[in-house]
């Protein structure tokens, strides 16, 4: 019973990012159920896109109290000095979906994909597909800076090199939205002879790619054949466009890093056994043989 | 009708000039940006796709070019656009008829309208925080709507009206012409516009000689709200889903910016609504330009920012006086104004 | 008690008053150690809100700021990564680039007449699109200096610290107010809010003074990048999205007019503290979602700015001379 | 030329605008010593001259010397550090700095680099202490009546003046102690050898004051003459260049009382206007006398519902009306003129035609648009009637000179075809004959029937076309004269009456 009221108690800090898509709303969602089902008192703090609201959400949470802190680190750097005063105030702190540019035992552990393994994962699914035949690529990045863009287009180049059959010919931002991932595949087609020079689509995420289906769908052509469309993410509405044939393969980072999390943080409480430094989430690819309409079904409701 | 024809001309060629030079580079750099040809029924080349995407912003840009002809600034449209977009998601996917959602998204971007005049007008609020306020929260609401997530909608009347095409025309462009010209015959053929550009110059004198300020304010505001929520059914329909996070994002500065570009003064007083309607579709021309040159993103930005400060600066006050002597605009319309009596 | 400091003295009630509130749910956030975190969370804020105030208070605007704090952090990152400068001569040069930046802006606005708030949105674009062209990576500052600059701060009672940044924001704003008030510069800069056309005639030098002032505000943006480089030790060129929009309302809710002419640098002040104290309260609150979050700011604020017009009101009609 | 006595000299000057020639090489030359009146009619470039003087513009053409040596001020600023202080026209300081401030800015005195407000205050505080002006300088210029505010300008420009001073309409807003007092000062100057610039509408300042004329019309030069060799008859018609018609203080002629149309009663409102009463009459021309800041503006403003009354009520016919906003009195066809121009009368960016039709419109309501024939018409007519200068009726108004822009503010209320017309200083900065036109359409208006209130600061004025006299006093109605009483004498009787009483 000792045990069980502590447990109770346990009082947990969560810095998110924000709500800038669907995954991420998932993501929170999904972290709150899981709060929920062990009983711990989760304190949400959304930062609104911004570094120093994280900084001034954890340092409220250390002056609160609070018994351990999750963060998904909007960017990789600058948090070596708040997490040293976490550390100084003996609280655990455990990264979600991203990691961090600071030394190794300032936090518990990491729950994070790798989203270079990401990248390269749709990079393999191409060259996989093509089979040597040549091919020409177009690119939609996210957001310019933000880490899953530049990583997640280093891991498909690192897949790719090596395999010259495959040339990435245009490569442009569409902010990770839907639609500018249009607007930027209309002109891609318009500039690549109407689309016939284009014969696979990579999306950083699945929103770009669904927006640039319905780009290629109303310049005459069919995604998912003439041209074909692979991305990251797994959010449901892709799993739609694969069922009808629209687009290929996707790659999933989950949205459950708080399930993992927690347990590692409880068997921490518990008797003090220090997790892995990084707990790797699978990414998984799906493709259009992976019956895409149950995946879809199973997704729906997790709140991307 | 000629010569208002020619007034009408004189204002609007500095833009026309503008837009001209940014056609004639992006051709130069990617030679087919001209091409149009009909395809499905539509027309299909770049320029439209130029005219297409530009849909928000022009209505923005219509909107805001009132408000700030008021003197005012509404820094809420792009976040009134993604409560409209949502609105109508909501609407649609729980089963209301499409004229029942338009009317409801329609009437949620005028209540939204409403209460920044409100705020501007009888709460006397400086415009630029009475819109902050429904700028920081409107996107909050909006996602309070969609729950955060992307919702998304099959009705194939509203997608119709993101993507369908009318008289060869994409929709968005059809909705924002007939919009534009039914605004600008409103404030042109009614006395709206020139006690609105009269409470922009001075709005105590303009009280004092019977002019219904506050009414009017609250108006400029209301039209605005409304452009907003044609803005973002529009954006809502074109990706057949509302991206409450995403829609109109930022947007407000670009409608601003068109409206600046099209030479309306931030100071409020005189205002041409076709001229910011040539501001957006500018903004838009030098967006597409640079996704069709196929530059790094990285330069995006900088590119965008060095074209802007080329144009406003052609078109500053300084320059065209200095300059003058190589506009021929008002020497040369005099000889043709001689031929036309 | 002049009529001018109303909007000051409402401000002021309201922040003590939202204050006393939040005390009251959340005794901890009487703490040194909350205070301590409003200065050095906000130094960045407020030192850019101090120029901020200086281009409203002559009725500009100035909406580059948040990329500016953005470039100064890439190039400082970059060059102490890729050279062995130190880290003072980097501030230096980076100053200098910063102010050169608002004075060409300040330049472009007056002499081609044109409207602040368009040159300042270029401007924005042009710092941001630099920051992109000088690395799109976020790079960790490394610099021992910086370390020790971070060791820096007086510790206060309680586990609170008053750190260099946050003492830093203190001195700007001191010296703010005096610029502000006991120099011909700052009247001449209450002149231009006054109305440019009447400055002119009265002898004021318009073209030096507005160049000044974005001069100071380029300068004063180039500080808060550095500041900010110093809180995250690291340049990213997606950082400080929208702090403009957060230094303007900062300086319209501390009590200034945003048409010019009227306000006062202490008044940024607490539009600073007020904004900092709504987001620590948000965050001990904890239970909201993302989108309650927001709602809630834009409700605070919309309370905030409604306060202050009753508190001025009444307090208007009980002036009133009978 | 020999230039050994001029202090100032303007050779040639020119200056154009967009469809003006405003200074159509124009010389001017200023002795040491001498009270020199600029004079002319409304935009025939008075202050055009001046602001080329100061390098408020730049001039196209020609030369300015300053103690024989060529100069060429950049700015107003470098024409201060000349020694040439000015009064521009319309009251030209920054309302929202303190009075101190404003006298000082841009020479405020230091200590450690850092403004020594103390002293700059009690620097100040001597300043204005000349004009017996004893009020607290650290209060923003805008707590203060616009006549304040034109005696600190004053204030600041003489302490500017080394050499020149100039002062474009100074008197304007003044009443005439206070213009006794400005008189002083300048003859003080004039002792001590500096040149003054003097322009004003008022020919018997111009007798009182000024040892010689200069006279320009439509942008040229017409003259300079010794002012005793000048009679009043011959300055006007080198003026308006004809002679001038009707006697300018043309005796009262004698009137019909129509029947008593708008009552007031106990009409007030808390901290602007003791509660009075008033009756209008049709066909009647109801003076409004007093001193500056005794409540008269206030007064008319509470007639036109600009402040809505908060005690007593008013009544048309008998019938009782509301006035609580603009609005509202202009559906009763009420006009009001009103006396700051600047701020509350023209629409700056909007061509002369559109100020005209303003209140028309407005009153139509935006659904019933005047036909831009319509508005051309009535434009044109009233651009005619009462001689409006402008180059052609779409020029912007702000680009008028300040008497016709307020011909044109006249012109927007007439268009209204209004019952009720309250003007607050109408003849303000209006030249002769202009100002004659305006007394006679006053005279006109009332002939036709229609009830008017006229505020003034001319005494001579009032007498002229009122059929009555209301003097006030601290925000109060303290008399009312009419028949024999209307008297310049009885009124200035009645307002001196507690004189003592406007201390502060
Ligand atoms: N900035 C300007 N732009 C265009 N025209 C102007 C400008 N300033 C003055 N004018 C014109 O120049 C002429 C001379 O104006 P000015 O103000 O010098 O007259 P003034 O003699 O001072 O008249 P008043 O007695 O009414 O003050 C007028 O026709 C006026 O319309
Ligand atoms: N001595 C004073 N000190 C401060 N403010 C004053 C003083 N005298 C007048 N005022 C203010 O200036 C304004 C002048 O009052 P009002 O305009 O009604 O008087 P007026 O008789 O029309 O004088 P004016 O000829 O200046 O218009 C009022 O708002 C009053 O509050
Ligand atoms: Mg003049
Ligand atoms: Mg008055």
């Amino acid at each position: 019973t000792f045990g069980s009221a502590t447990a109770a108690e346990l009082v947990v800090g969560f810095s998110q990012i924000g709500s800038e898509s669907g995954w991420r709303a998932a993501e929170t969602t999904l972290t709150k159920q899981q709060a929920e089902q062990r009983g711990i008192d989760l304190k949400f703090a959304d930062a609104q896109q911004k570094q120093e609201n994280q900084i001034k959400a954890i340092r409220s949470f250390i002056a609160q109290g609070v018994n351990a802190i999750l963060l998904a680190p909007v960017v990789a750097t600058g948090w070596d000095e708040v997490l040293q005063e976490a550390k100084d105030a003996e609280i655990p702190v455990i990264l979600l979906d991203r990691t961090v540019d600071a030394s190794k035992d300032l936090y518990l552990t990491a729950v994070t994909s790798d989203l270079v393994h990401e990248g390269s994962v749709a990079g393999k699914w191409l060259v996989d597909t093509t089979a040597g035949k040549p091919c020409n690529v177009v690119e939609l990045q996210g957001t310019t800076g933000s880490s899953p863009a530049i990583d997640r287009k280093k891991g498909f180049e690192q897949a790719l090199s090596g395999h010259d059959n495959l040339k990435i010919i245009r490569s442009q931002t569409g902010d990770f939205t839907r639609t500018k991932g249009k607007e930027v595949m209309e002109s891609f087609l318009k500039a690549e002879d109407g689309g016939k020079n284009i014969c696979a689509l990579y999306a950083h995420n699945d929103d770009m790619a669904v927006g640039a289906i319905q780009a290629i769908k109303e310049a005459g052509l069919k995604p998912g054949k003439d041209i074909l469309v692979v991305s990251i993410d797994a959010v449901p509405d892709i799993f739609q466009a694969m069922a009808a044939g629209e687009a290929n393969a996707t790659v999933e980072l989950t949205p459950n890093m708080a399930g993992p999390a927690f347990d590692a943080l409880a068997a921490y409480q518990k008797d003090g056994t220090a997790p892995p430094k990084w707990i790797q989430t699978e990414s998984k690819l799906y493709t259009q043989a992976d019956e895409p309409l149950k995946v879809y079904e199973e997704k729906k409701g997790l709140g991307y | 009708m000629t010569s208002f024809f020619r007034l009408y001309l004189n204002r609007l060629l500095p833009q026309l000039i503008a837009l001209a030079v940014i056609v004639v580079a992006v051709s130069l750099v990617f030679p087919g940006f001209l091409n149009l040809e009909i395809q499905n029924g539509r027309l299909y080349g770049s320029l439209v796709d130029i005219l297409n995407r530009g849909a928000p912003v022009v209505l923005l840009a219509i909107g805001m070019t009132v408000v700030i002809a008021t003197k005012g600034i509404d820094l809420s449209v792009g976040a009134v656009m993604a409560i409209c977009g949502a609105t109508a998601a909501a609407a649609i996917t729980s089963g209301h008829s499409l004229a029942g959602t338009l009317l409801i998204t329609l009437a949620v971007g005028i209540l939204c309208g409403l209460w920044n005049g409100v705020l501007v007008a009888v709460l006397d609020i400086q415009p630029i925080i009475a819109t902050l306020v429904l700028m920081v929260a409107g996107r909050g609401i909006a996602q309070l709507i969609t729950e955060g997530a992307i919702l998304t909608f099959n009705d194939p009347g509203l997608i119709f009206i993101g993507s369908g095409s009318f008289a060869g025309l994409p929709m968005p462009v059809v909705i924002w012409l007939v919009f534009g010209v039914l605004i600008a015959m409103l404030v042109r053929r009614t006395a709206l516009g020139m006690l609105i550009e009269a409470i922009g110059v001075n709005r105590q004198a303009s009280t004092l000689s019977g002019v219904l300020t506050p009414v009017l304010l609250i108006a400029a505001y209301v039209l605005s709200g409304l452009c907003a929520a044609i803005a973002g059914i529009i954006a809502a329909a074109d990706i057949r889903g509302a991206d409450a996070n995403n829609a109109g994002l930022w947007l407000e500065l670009d409608a601003i910016l068109a409206v600046v570009v099209g030479g309306t003064s931030l100071l409020g007083g005189r205002f041409s609504i076709a001229a910011s309607v040539l501001g957006a579709i500018i903004i838009q021309a030098i967006n597409t330009g640079i996704l069709l040159s196929g530059f790094p993103p990285e330069f995006n930005l900088i590119i965008k920012a060095a074209i802007i400060v080329v144009i406003l600066v052609l078109q500053s006050p300084r320059f065209r006086t200095a300059f003058a002597f190589l506009v021929p605009a008002r020497g040369a319309s005099k000889p043709s104004e001689r031929a036309a009596k | 008690m002049k009529p001018k400091y109303l909007p000051l003295i409402a401000t002021l009630v309201i922040f003590l008053l939202g204050y006393a509130l939040c005390v009251a749910q959340y005794p901890n956030i009487l703490s040194t150690r909350v205070i301590g975190n409003l200065l050095t969370d906000n130094a960045f804020l407020g030192i850019a809100a101090v120029g901020m105030t200086f281009v409203i208070l002559s009725g500009g605007i100035d909406l580059s700021i948040g990329s500016v704090i953005a470039f100064t952090g890439v190039f400082l990152a970059v060059v102490l990564e890729h050279s062995s400068i130190h880290p003072l001569v980097a501030f230096a040069m980076v100053l200098a680039i910063a102010t050169l930046f608002g004075a060409a802006m300040g330049a472009i606005i007056h002499y081609l007449e044109m409207p602040a708030f368009i040159v300042t949105l270029a401007g924005m674009f042009l710092a941001r699109g630099m920051a992109f062209v000088l690395s799109i990576d976020s790079i960790p500052i490394k610099h021992p200096f910086y370390a020790t600059l971070k060791g820096l701060y007086v510790k206060l009672p309680g586990g609170g610290r008053i750190t260099l940044i946050g003492g830093l924001m203190l001195l700007v704003f001191a010296v703010g107010i005096l610029l502000a008030h006991r120099t011909r510069f700052g009247t001449n800069v209450y002149a231009l809010g006054g109305g440019t056309a009447t400055a002119r005639l009265m002898g004021v030098p318009v073209a030096a003074t507005t160049v000044r002032i974005y001069a100071l505000s380029g300068l004063l943006a180039g500080l808060s990048g550095i500041v900010f480089s110093l809180y995250t030790s690291a340049g990213y060129s997606l950082a400080a999205v929208g702090v403009e929009l957060d230094a303007i309302t900062a300086v319209v809710i501390g009590g200034t007019l945003l048409t010019g002419g009227s306000g006062f640098v202490a008044g940024t002040f607490v539009g600073t503290l007020i904004q900092g104290l709504i987001q620590t309260y948000i965050t001990f609150d904890g239970s909201l979602s993302s989108w309650w979050t927001k709602i809630l700011i834009g409700l605070l604020l919309f309370a905030f700015i409604l306060l202050q017009k009753g508190i001025i009101y009444v307090s208007r009609h009980r002036r009133q001379p009978a | 030329m020999q230039t050994s006595d001029h202090i100032l000299s303007a050779i040639r000057i020119e200056k154009a605008f967009p469809g003006t020639r405003a200074l159509d090489k124009v010389d001017f030359h200023l002795r040491r010593g001498e009270v020199h009146a600029l004079l002319g009619e409304n935009g025939a470039g008075k202050s055009t001259l001046i602001k080329c003087l100061t390098g408020a513009y730049r001039r196209d053409g020609g030369a300015i010397l300053l103690d024989g040596t060529e100069v060429d001020p950049r700015d107003t600023f470098e024409a201060q550090t000349l020694g040439i202080g000015t009064v521009y026209q319309e009251v030209n300081l920054l309302a929202n700095l303190t009075v101190a401030e404003n006298l000082f800015l841009g020479r405020q005195p230091r200590r450690f680099g850092m403004v020594d407000v103390g002293a700059m205050n009690r620097r100040a505080r001597e300043l204005l202490a000349d004009y017996e002006l004893d009020i607290d300088v650290t209060r923003d210029l805008a707590s203060y009546s616009v006549a304040i505010q034109q005696v600190v300008a004053i204030a600041r420009a003489v302490d500017l003046s080394g050499k020149v001073l100039i002062l474009d309409e100074p008197t304007a807003s003044l009443d005439a102690h206070e213009v006794a007092m400005l008189f002083r000062i300048v003859r003080r100057l004039k002792a001590r050898g500096l040149g003054i610039v003097f322009v004003t509408h008022f020919l018997e300042q111009v007798y009182e004051i000024s040892d010689r004329i200069t006279v320009l019309r439509n942008g040229q030069l017409v003259g300079t003459r010794e002012t005793a060799n000048l009679d009043r008859r011959a300055l006007i018609a080198m003026m308006i260049g004809r002679e001038l018609a009707a006697e300018i203080h043309a005796p009262r002629a004698q009137t019909s009382e129509g029947p008593l149309r708008y009552r007031f009663r106990n009409y007030g409102r808390k901290g602007r206007v003791r509660p009075f009463d008033l009756d209008v009459r049709a066909g009647e021309v109801v003076g409004m006398a007093g001193l500056l800041g005794s409540g008269r503006t206030e007064t008319a403003e509470l007639l036109f519902g600009a402040h809505s009354a908060d005690s007593g009520q008013a009544e048309i016919d008998g019938r009782a009306i509301d006035l609580s906003s603009p609005r509202a009195a202009i559906r009763h066809r009420f006009g009001f003129c009103p006396e700051d121009r600047k701020t509350s009368g023209i629409i700056g960016d909007l061509s002369v035609r559109e100020n005209i039709v303003l209140a028309l419109q407005a009153r139509r309501g935006w659904t019933r648009p005047i036909s831009r024939a319509e508005q051309n018409r009535l434009a044109d007519h009233y651009i005619r009637a009462l001689d409006i200068r402008t180059a052609d009726r779409e020029k912007p108004i702000k680009l008028l000179s300040g008497g016709n822009q307020q011909k044109a503010i006249l012109a927007r209320w007439l268009a209204t075809e209004p019952e009720f017309l309250i003007l607050d200083e109408p003849t303000r900065g209006i030249d002769v004959g202009a100002h004659a036109e305006i007394v006679k359409l006053i005279e006109a208006l009332r002939e036709k029937g229609l009830s008017l209130i006229v505020v003034s600061s001319e005494i001579e004025e009032l007498v002229a076309y009122s059929t009555r006299v209301i003097v006030l006093r601290d925000r109060a109605h303290v008399a009312e004269l009419d028949g024999n009483r209307l008297t310049a004498h009885e009124i200035v009787e009645a307002i001196a009456a507690t004189n003592e009483r406007r201390a502060s």
